[in-house]
């Protein structure tokens, strides 16, 4: 019925996912969402999109974790974080829907989406690498100008500039 | 293997999650981690339906990587915003943030 | 099917995990790597090296000093993190492992034999310098800090290039599996021959990668004292040591993989012992760096890997799509 | 030994982190001396020898923050790259069009960054 595999990595992901938002230190908080991350790309894998997978740990917690942890250490001793009266609150009614829709879906459900099937030629990284290239170039071209706006966008961002200093 | 609706089931408490850190956080690092939170949720549930038809669509795979290309872009380019604030300001809290009122 | 324990002791993936590629082998390969790096470098610099704790040559040298090591307080700095202290060097040596798991040793001899192995490597690689960072800030120290900030930007200026030099093997040989890629060579020859300039900058970028002369700067000990491990107390610091040599060994193992045509030789000697052979020569050559060239600066390095290396790594790839597409034949 | 997903293996590989960690755990505990009372001076950071001052984590290069942006973005490029390298063959010329825009598309970015590497010292 239901692997060990895929309810250990739900279970990570999960998990260290409400770490993430809840732990104190926000260097933990960082790390905590490296390890959501790195399950959800064992989620990947397990849905054989293995090339998902590999982009989802380079990008995410080769890259993105990376600056934030930098960014936090940077900005670490000016971290507040005031109580707020309604968060339990909503931190419960947060959690106690979702779970609620996710198990009224599953339940309901069932019978209308069945496991999936083996995958034969439809898990190619050819036909990824076909549709991605000769379906898709046209927003391929549009990820790249945005691409680039990122880069130019951030950098003067970030730029020092020695006066205020 | 695992019926479907169980990556669905992930998908919608991660959702959850996202929201909740969306709605209660007032830290811009905070809010940050929640929108990730919120991709992955959304990623994980095209995959899974990409998954569900058979053959496999590679849609769906094409679609997570410009996600995922997008997430970290606005990563960066939110993480310089905060560098700059907190060079400007004291504090991260979105809530006293007003030096950026135009 | 008899007794449990006689299963999982003759067990292929038992054996494969904990006796061969695995946990065992990785133990003994890091004693002997550090072993030959000693003895090597002194050569080298025309000293004789370790000499004592064994009659060949000092050979059991890295055994006595893991038992040193093991036997050694463990204390831990004022104010240090102690969970990512810990953590971060058992984090990377288990990482190291991993690498090891995705490299086809021989025909069939190989943990994981997925389709996208290439980019699963590279990105198990991406984690190192997280946990890098971690360490150095977890010791609450000014220099393990210097040195883990120093190992994130040079391992984000230097993994680009690294990508994109491997780029030119698969645009070659069609595929992301390892072991697809050896046996493209066994019908074509070693790649190292059309894709020189890509195995020269895998070389130079790997060695970056894995933090060593002249690439040190995280652990320079003659300007930070270590770097990031400065802190690290006795058993712990045997645990940090380790997982450079795991990569050292890894990254020569895909290099043998990509370009030397893996585990591929004329048949009287067995696949394995080939691959060795060509992994061990990739190892020395890499060790010879190390007595060799003069470390290099910080904005140097940063500045070299995005304009040069990037630049070269550009042309590799130019010269690999002329090499595909305008002369199909090859 | 499957092809794609999960290898069948991942229960010895979860087995193999749980016991690696545990045997660090308990060679640490049966082999290593117990530390006493540890003194203040065996936990001071390590300073060269001089008496530590300031706080741990303070030293920071911020001046090549600019890099790391960097690597974000062209780090998703590098990685797109792949996904067209390995069917080159089949895609052949006319494929490699859309490929060749997002790479000169991406590139000038790279130009400008580098020219704000030169235009100071440092960042």
């Amino acid at each position: 019925m239901t692997d060990l595999v895929f309810l250990s990595l739900a279970t990570v992901t999960i998990a260290s996912s409400i770490l993430a938002l809840e732990a104190r230190d926000l260097v933990y908080g960082a790390a905590a969402l490296g390890i959501a991350f790195l399950g959800m790309a064992g989620l990947f894998f397990y849905l054989d999109a293995a090339y998902i997978g590999a982009f989802q740990i380079a990008v995410y917690i080769g890259a993105v974790v990376v600056l934030i942890l930098f960014t936090v250490m940077l900005v670490g001793p000016q971290l507040g974080e005031p109580p707020l009266e309604l968060k339990r609150l909503s931190l419960l009614a947060a959690i106690l829907v979702s779970l609620l829709l996710g198990t009224a879906g599953a339940v309901s459900s069932a019978s209308a989406f069945p496991g999936p099937d083996n995958c034969g030629s439809g898990c190619d990284l050819i036909g990824l690498s076909n549709a991605l290239i000769n379906q898709y170039g046209v927003q391929l071209e549009f990820l790249s100008l945005v691409l680039a706006a990122a880069v130019i966008g951030a950098l003067t961002l970030a730029k020092t500039d020695r006066k205020t200093e | 293997m695992e019926p479907i609706t169980s990556f669905f089931a992930v998908s919608v408490i991660l959702l959850g999650i996202g929201i909740y850190g969306l709605t209660t956080k007032r830290n811009a690092i905070r809010i940050l981690f929640s929108i990730e939170l919120i991709y992955n949720a959304a990623n994980l549930n095209i995959i899974a339906f990409a998954r569900l038809s058979s053959p496999p669509l590679v849609t769906g795979q094409v679609l997570v990587l410009f996600t995922i290309a997008l997430a970290a872009m606005e990563a960066a380019v939110g993480l310089a915003i905060v560098m700059l604030v907190s060079r400007l300001n004291v504090d991260i809290d979105l809530r006293k943030l007003t030096r950026l009122r135009g | 099917m008899g007794n449990p324990i006689i299963d999982l002791l003759t067990n292929t993936y038992f054996l494969e995990i904990v006796v061969f590629p695995g946990l065992t082998s990785i133990a003994i390969l890091g004693a002997l790597l550090g072993w030959l790096e000693r003895k090597l470098t002194a050569r080298v610099q025309l000293r004789i090296g370790p000499q004592y704790a064994s009659p060949a040559g000092g050979i059991l040298q890295m055994f006595a000093d893991i038992i040193k090591l093991l036997f050694k307080e463990v204390t831990i700095p004022e104010g240090a993190d102690t969970f990512f202290f810990i953590m971060a060097p058992v984090t990377a040596l288990i990482i190291g492992a991993a690498l090891l798991g995705l490299i086809p040793f021989a025909p069939g001899i190989q943990i994981a034999n997925i389709q996208v192995g290439l980019p699963v490597f590279l990105a198990i690689v991406t984690l190192s310098p997280t946990l890098v960072l971690l360490a150095g800030w977890s010791a609450n120290s000014k220099f393990p800090f210097i040195g883990g900030l120093r190992a994130l930007f040079q391992q984000t200026a230097y993994e680009i290039p690294l990508w994109l030099s491997t780029l030119g093997v698969v645009m070659v040989a069609g595929t992301l599996s390892l072991t697809g890629i050896v046996q493209y060579q066994q019908n074509s020859g070693w790649l190292i021959v059309p894709q020189l300039l890509g195995a020269l900058l895998f070389i130079i970028t790997s060695t970056a990668e894995m933090e060593r002369l002249p690439f040190d700067l995280p652990e320079a000990e003659s300007e930070i004292m270590m770097g990031w491990q400065a802190e690290y107390p006795g058993p712990l610091f045997m645990l940090v040591q380790g997982p450079a040599f795991v990569k050292l060994y890894a990254f020569s193992a895909l290099f043998t993989t990509l370009y030397l045509g893996g585990y591929l030789g004329p048949s009287p000697i067995p696949p394995i012992l080939w691959f060795f052979a060509k992994t061990l020569l990739v190892i020395v050559l890499i060790m010879l760096f190390r007595s060799t060239f003069p470390r290099v600066r910080l904005d140097q390095l940063l500045r070299q890997g995005w304009t040069t290396l990037l630049t070269l790594s550009i042309i590799n790839i130019i010269i690999a799509y002329f090499l595909v597409v305008g002369f199909p034949a090859i | 030994m499957v092809a794609q997903g999960i290898p069948e293996e991942t229960g010895y590989i979860l087995f193999l982190f749980a016991a690696t960690i545990a045997l660090v755990i308990v060679v640490r505990i049966v082999i290593s001396p117990k530390d006493p009372r540890p003194t203040p001076e065996k936990r001071a950071p390590f300073e060269s020898g001089q008496i530590s001052s300031g706080a741990g984590r303070t030293r920071f290069i911020i001046q090549y923050y600019p890099y790391i942006l960097m690597f974000v973005v062209y780090d998703v490029i590098a990685m797109f790259l792949f996904a067209w390298a390995l069917n080159l063959r089949a895609l052949g010329a006319a494929g490699t069009l859309p490929i060749l825009v997002f790479m000169l598309v991406a590139l000038p970015p790279l130009a400008y960054a580098l020219h704000l590497a030169n235009r100071r010292e440092n960042w």
